[in-house]
């Protein structure tokens, strides 16, 4: 049962803002929030004031410039995001994330924004986003501030917002030249919830040695987890199998993912391995173009 | 569902155990613990508030010593349920006391969790996570309050 | 082969492309469900649950319920039904052991406790919470091994070890037989439960006025049933009970016992004298309904080197859970379907039904032949490996053939089991050699038409129908047969327009309505198209012959040559015609108008009845299948995919073309699940997903094509041929899967679902095995 | 020869067969009639069940039979 | 609790009703206005039994709050008939058997719909994936996806 709470609609950013900033703790922003409205079902969440941003034309736009990146609004779909023809042709592996992350009523009314300050560890933009070194803008009424979305998630359904803020907007830089970015989730079922998942992005330098790379993980621990030690292993190194083999290893070892009904901690493990090892080889041939 | 893990504290073992039982002390090393109250020798209320995201659960309930050899080993059993009814749990502790040489005691446990309830479901996976933090927030708190018996 | 001529008879509606006749109403939403049921001043009601696995209840005090806002009434065991028990299997009182109000002790967590009604549904949800109830928490147990150990606690009073239930089948020398085999083989096999998940979640609207009637509007599979069961526990006359259920939003074997919803509506209605609804969530329905039976399976097997069956015991351990409801019949049928389709000199089969303080286990599609499939056809496929035989030949030469008799048991007239290993083995070569990661497993199975048991001892034959025909020719079918998607609906009609020489549009079918329609025993173990088409079949024929005694009446018909005209004549697609020359003939709604002036305006009311007589113990008819399943396996992760599969299937006639394409490829998704995917763990006697974000079950995505080759046969007690289609195929395809990782990657999966963790921790075991059997060496 | 159930005196050519039935009715009568057979020889109803259901083979079916079979005499 | 004013646009038909803001989207469809034909099967964005087209796209009515549908234009099940006449889709469905129970068919065809309305030419496996949020227990979906495919074909368009 939902308990009682007032529905509020601002009509505007400035409006939406200055709400939050009268109710405070007492409210909570719905940017979509079809897995809001779960926990509310199930009365786990009371709250006085529900603010809805979701219609707040300011934030819903995709922007993208080859110097300043990709700028994604806060309350754009994410059916709007996968269709875009800019990220189609500049970020295939968003588009693949978002084409795979839940049925397709879903993507057309859960929004990006939503989804990251909803902060679930099984969410899939985040570990991709974070692959891609993206940034979140986030605001309240005073002004707003941009950090990275590694730093933004910060544990189970928690985030770094502070009361009074929202997400305003996720900024991926453009990839540099010869970047591969996969990511890729394990469940039994089409477009589920992954059981865990893997984001890879390697961009090699003009010799097809490993220049940068990024591995961020899943459903492996209480926030989407960055695996440095195989970055380090990576770096400067040629194509070698052996090392994607090492680097799941690796992966296995630092991620920090529990059981439960789906699959153990143990089973989380080897797939996480196996997932980083496909993916680092997938990202690392797409570099290679 | 069990719960085990172990951590290492630098302090006499008769002092940590004290410290154990000193049911205010216990509270403020706790996270969330908001109330621990004795009842008789073995019998304690406590309250504690915990925050997962946008849950915030408060649960009260009752701890039963059911074993206690001091200063090495305890067990105890108890009950707590969610002030708004989110939930029930049920557990069963399990705490030994090793001195590891150095000063340092190394205290393992095993918590056997049931719960009842909203929270079985979404809990499962949470707890779990949320119980290395536990942990490891109590291993500080404690440590920190042990500095300042000592 | 048998076939008769009337086989091969050119129908004119039966077999053909057929539309669903409710077809209309459910792509319009026109179609009201129980669910969609709204009565003037009704009233909403919420049941509230025991959250104890096991517990005596010593004190419920409601008065803050009753005092909250816009809450009407309350009701109890221990107040309003005074521990009246009910279960289904009315011949033996001993087993109706469900009180679903308890007097004194709940005995799994989501039993009923008290239930309140409310102007709203939000109000009475609010109002379950101001109820106390004082619990006395018992030790409870919820696995069938250890519940039958002597330090158990006791879950119903009188049985022993929590031994509910005890079935035994036995044929032949079974120790001789082994005595005689060249090799045995023996496994345990974990087989899991399965939930019914209809789309439409158990709903009640119960209505009871002050005249002393109740009307009950209740998605289930047999409003007889219900009436007859509903009145017993209310103390009221069946006639005085009348259960409508139009549109049964999906049941699958868990719609036909007595649950909450309509218990407490009932209740409450009886009590305050105004409509009641209750609706479960889906939470409540997975973890208050029921479920298929898990069981823990042992089997041994005997056989000659050159694969020739000899014998076969099995010993089974069922978790029953807290009652009893259709869980006897699921233990006698897994025993009997364990022995399918194969011939054995021995057999025996002990089957102990264990209580246990989780949710009630009971019928459930397959009614305990998937799980006793999942055992049996991978021990055979073990077994063929093992000795480096073939194991389609190696069951063909095992299998029943039509006049087999199961001894002591059934006796098989048609079967074209001999004809479905054919079409497999063709699809296998065609399919040539597969990519490394994709292999393909078989199963074989047979299933029965109906039951023969009358546990419900019902006076009645066991279904009914009766047809009128109005002056204009449409045609009034009244049957007690229950749609509940199925398309029985559908078929009958077929059946009925087919007998009678009109068309589909003719039929106006009146069922599901307890005031209006013959007792049936309604939709389970696959018993509408045989026993109702049945009695449909003898209600057209009464009616036509009642029609075609009038036709006689009409010179420019009958045959000069002195043909005996009742039975020469013929209605064909409306159509009144001498059979040897049928052009001559008259108009069909023309010999109706003729037919009722004869009568003196009496309409012709045809009655049709059915009860199987002398056909041994189980069932009238079998069905027999083998399915092939082409499975992809990613070695690394586990990760299962269904590629592609074949079913080969002996239904008899086929009678709705449209109806059973949909029930087989229907049954192959809920069988698919089965083997990998649904999956229900508990934690301490709570199940831990109940809801359909953790539930998985198979999507369009994940259904592979399901081609079907049929196998034409006769079924000489069918209505027109037919037998039973579509639940027998829950059976088979959980086997076929771990018989094509076993082909895969030779480990032996004996637990089901198979989940991806389970297919890796048995390679693991294997290698390690290898490992260790080198050093050894 | 027939042989009769010791409790509800019904009747079956094989002993085996009235074994089977008395372990398949299970009630109060019927159990306590075999605890009161097993008495001195240390068994009860349930213990032949439970060995039934744990063992392979039929022996308790046909331990009970033997029972059945000498009982027939004082029927 | 005060009831909030919701204004929008069930099928052609505009409604102004107070609701209590936390009503959801599929409660005021059925339980207010009245529109029986959207069921409601999990109530977690599982099973696809409550969608319904909401400014043209499907959407899963049981977790959207009605309010968050102000000023929208909703399509439900029985919008789809025009003047009598049954949708392609919805006579697809019937001629391929597309349904059993047909408790979750009001949702598959407003999904099917949708997804034709954006691609008109689906490949299989298109449909399969635009419907994979639906459950249906009974069919086994294929003859759903045939269905479809035939009516992307025009096997069903009026004359």
């Amino acid at each position: 049962m939902i308990h009682d709470f007032t529905y509020l609609k601002p009509s505007s950013l400035k409006e939406a803002l200055t709400m939050l900033e009268e109710h405070k703790d007492d409210c909570k922003v719905i940017c979509g929030g079809q897995s809001l409205l779960i926990i509310m079902r199930q009365g786990l969440l009371v709250t006085d004031y529900l603010i809805d941003i979701k219609h707040i034309k300011e934030l819903d736009y995709i922007q993208f410039d080859a110097k300043a990146g990709l700028k994604i609004g806060a309350t754009t779909t994410h059916h709007t995001i996968e269709t875009s023809d800019v990220i189609k042709k500049n970020y295939p592996v968003l588009v693949a994330m978002e084409n795979k992350l839940a049925s397709i009523q879903v993507r057309n009314w859960g929004t990006i924004g939503g989804n990251l300050a909803h902060g679930d560890p099984s969410g899939d933009p985040a570990s991709v986003l974070i692959a891609l070194k993206a940034n979140i803008k986030v605001g309240n009424a005073k002004g707003g501030r941009t950090l990275t979305l590694e730093d933004f998630c910060v544990d189970f359904f928690e985030t770094a917002l502070e009361e009074g803020e929202i997400v305003l907007e996720v900024q991926v830089p453009t990839p540099e030249a010869k970047t591969g970015a996969t990511y890729q989730k394990f469940n039994l079922l089409e477009s589920d919830q992954g059981m865990v998942a893997a984001a890879a992005a390697v961009t090699l330098n003009g010799g097809g040695k490993c220049k940068d790379v990024r591995v961020v993980l899943g459903n492996a621990g209480p926030k989407p987890v960055r695996i440095k030690r195989v970055e380090e292993l990576l770096r400067g190194k040629g194509y070698d199998e052996k090392l994607f083999a090492e680097a799941g290893k690796i992966a296995s070892e630092d991620c920090e993912p529990v059981t439960d009904i789906h699959a153990s901690e143990e089973h989380r493990r080897h797939l996480l391995g196996v997932l980083t090892k496909r993916m680092l080889k997938q990202a690392w041939e797409q570099a290679k173009g | 569902m069990i719960i085990e893990g172990k951590f290492t504290v630098k302090a006499p073992i008769k002092k940590l155990w004290d410290t154990l039982f000193d049911m205010e002390a216990l509270a403020a090393c706790l996270p969330g613990a908001e109330k621990i109250e004795k009842i008789d020798d073995t019998t304690y209320d406590a309250t504690i508030k915990q925050k997962v995201g946008v849950v915030k659960v408060k649960m009260k309930g009752r701890q039963v010593l059911t074993k206690v050899d001091a200063p090495t080993h305890l067990e105890m059993e108890g009950e707590a349920e969610d002030i708004t009814k989110l939930g029930r749990l049920k557990d069963k502790v399990t705490m030994d006391l090793k001195e590891i040489g150095g000063g340092e005691v190394e205290i393992s446990y095993a918590v056997d969790v049931s719960m009842g309830g909203k929270l079985a479901m979404f809990g499962d996976r949470i707890l779990r996570a949320k119980s290395k933090e536990v942990e490891k927030e109590f291993t500080k708190n404690l440590q920190e309050k042990l500095k300042g018996i000592t | 082969m048998t076939t008769t001529s009337l086989a091969t008879t050119k129908f004119t509606v039966i077999n053909t492309h057929v539309h669903n006749i409710d077809g209309v109403a459910k792509v319009t939403g026109r179609a009201t469900y129980t669910f969609d049921v709204k009565l003037p001043n009704m009233l909403y009601g919420k049941i509230l649950r025991s959250p104890h696995p096991h517990a005596k209840i010593l004190k419920i005090d409601y008065s803050k319920a009753l005092e909250f806002p816009g809450v009407v009434g309350v009701v109890t065991g221990k107040e309003d039904t005074l521990g009246v028990k009910q279960g289904i299997w009315r011949r033996y009182q001993d087993l109706c052991d469900e009180q679903i109000l308890p007097l004194d002790k709940v005995r799994y967590i989501g039993e009923p406790v008290a239930a309140v009604a409310a102007l709203t549904e939000d109000i009475a949800e609010q109002a379950l919470d101001l109820i106390e109830v004082d619990y006395e928490v018992l030790p409870a147990v919820y696995e069938p091994m250890d519940a039958i150990k002597k330090e158990a606690p006791e879950i119903h009073e009188g049985f022993e070890r929590n031994i509910n239930v005890t079935r035994h089948i036995e044929w032949g020398d079974v120790d001789e037989a082994f005595e005689e085999a060249e090799y045995i083989r023996e496994d345990w096999f974990k087989v899991g439960g399965q939930h019914h998940v209809s789309m439409e979640t158990r709903a009640a609207v119960s209505d009871y006025t002050p005249d002393g009637k109740l009307t009950i509007y209740h998605s289930n599979q047999s409003p007889y049933y219900l009436q007859a069961l509903m009145a017993g526990v209310l103390g009221m006359r069946e006639g005085d009970v009348r259960v409508i259920s139009h549109y049964v939003g999906g049941a699958f074997g868990g719609k036909f016992e007595l649950d909450g919803a309509i218990f407490c509506s009932a209740v409450l209605s009886k009590k305050l004298k105004r409509p009641v609804k209750i609706i479960y969530t889906r939470e409540e329905d997975f973890i208050a309904s029921k479920r298929r039976t898990p069981m823990f399976y042992y089997v041994r097997t005997g056989v000659k080197k050159d694969g020739t069956f000899l014998a076969r015991e099995a010993k089974v351990f069922t978790n029953g859970g807290a009652y009893t409801g259709m869980g006897a019949t699921a233990l006698y049928l897994t025993g009997f379907f364990h022995s399918f389709p194969y011939r054995w000199r021995g057999y025996r089969y002990d089957g102990y039904r264990v209580y246990t303080n989780t949710l009630p286990s009971t019928s459930m599609r397959g009614f305990g032949a998937p799980q006793a499939m999942f055992t049996s056809e991978q021990q055979i496929e073990w077994i063929a490996a093992d000795l480096g035989l073939d194991p389609i030949e190696m069951r063909r030469k095992n299998s029943h053939y039509p006049g087999y008799e199961v001894p002591g048991q059934a006796r098989i007239e048609s079967c074209g089991i001999d004809q479905c290993y054919d079409e497999i083995q063709k699809w296998i070569k065609e399919k040539g050699k597969l990519p490394e990661n994709r292999a393909i497993g078989i199963s074989a199975c047979g299933f029965m038409t109906g039951g023969i048991f009358n546990w419900f001892d019902t006076p009645y034959a066991f279904s009914a129908a009766m047809v009128t025909i109005n002056q204009d020719g449409t045609v009034e079918l009244y049957v007690g047969a229950q749609d509940m998607g199925q398309g029985s609906n559908t078929t009958l009609a077929i059946i009925c327009a087919e007998t009678l020489g009109v068309k589909m549009e003719d039929i106006k079918l009146h069922a599901s309505d307890t005031d209006h329609c013959p007792p049936d025993l309604g939709a389970w173990g696959s018993r509408q198209t045989l026993m109702t088409g049945n009695a449909v079949k003898m209600a057209a024929e009464d009616a036509k012959k009642q029609l075609l005694e009038f036709a006689y009446a009409h010179a420019h018909i009958v045959s000069k040559t002195g043909l005996n005209i009742v039975y020469d004549l013929d209605i064909k697609d409306r159509w009144v015609h001498n059979v040897a020359r049928p052009e001559r003939g008259v108009d069909y709604s023309e010999l109706v108008k003729i037919a009722l002036r004869g009568k003196e305006g009496q309409k012709i009311v045809g009655r049709g009845f059915y009860t199987p007589h002398r056909k041994g113990m189980i069932s009238p008819a079998y069905s027999y299948m083998l399915q092939g399943v082409e499975v992809e396996i990613d070695e690394e992760t586990g990760k299962i995919r269904l590629i592609d599969s074949l079913t080969a299937h002996d239904c008899g006639q086929p009678i709705n073309h449209l109806g059973l394409i949909g029930q087989l490829e229907g049954a192959f998704s809920m069988a698919a699940g089965y083997g990998y995917l649904e999956y229900m763990p508990f934690e301490d006697g709570q199940l831990m997903n109940p809801n359909l974000v953790d539930y998985k079950m198979i999507r369009a995505t994940e259904m592979p094509p399901t081609a079907v080759a049929e196998i034409d046969t006769y079924e000489p007690e069918g209505p027109y041929g037919a037998k039973e289609a579509g639940e027998g195929l829950t059976n088979p395809t959980a086997a076929a899967i771990g018989n094509a990782i076993f082909h895969r990657f030779g480990v032996q999966m004996k637990e089901n679902p198979i989940r991806p963790e389970m297919i890796l921790n048995a390679l693991k075991e294997k290698k390690e095995q290898k490992k260790s059997g080198k050093k050894n060496k | 020869m027939s042989y009769k159930c010791p409790v509800c005196k019904k009747e079956w050519k094989d002993s085996l067969q009235v074994a089977r039935h008395m372990f398949g009715t299970g009630d109060k009568p019927h159990k306590e009639w075999v605890d009161e057979q097993g008495k001195d020889k240390g068994f009860t109803f349930i213990d032949l069940m439970i060995e039934q259901a744990t063992t392979p083979g039929n022996k308790s079916y046909v331990t009970l039979a033997e029972i059945i079979e000498k009982a027939q005499s004082s029927l | 609790m005060e009831k909030q004013l919701l204004t929008l646009t069930v099928n052609g038909q505009p409604y102004e009703l107070y609701i209590n803001p936390k009503t959801l989207l599929v409660e005021v469809i059925r339980d207010h206005i009245g529109l029986t034909g959207t069921k409601r099967g999990c109530s977690t964005v599982s099973c696809g039994s409550c969608t319904v087209m909401l400014n043209g796209m499907a959407v899963k009515s049981c977790s959207i709050l009605a309010m968050q549908a102000e000023g929208a234009q909703v399509t439900t099940i029985e919008g789809l008939e025009q003047t009598g006449e049954l949708a392609p889709i919805q006579k697809a469905f019937i001629d391929h058997g597309a349904f059993q129970c047909g408790f979750c068919t009001s949702g598959m065809i407003m999904t099917a719909q949708a997804l034709l309305d954006e691609n008109p030419n689906p490949t299989e496996w298109e449909i399969r994936e635009g419907i994979e949020g639906n459950i249906c227990r009974c069919t086994g979906y294929n003859s759903i996806v045939r269905a479809i495919d035939a009516t992307a074909k025009g096997n069903y368009k009026e004359v």
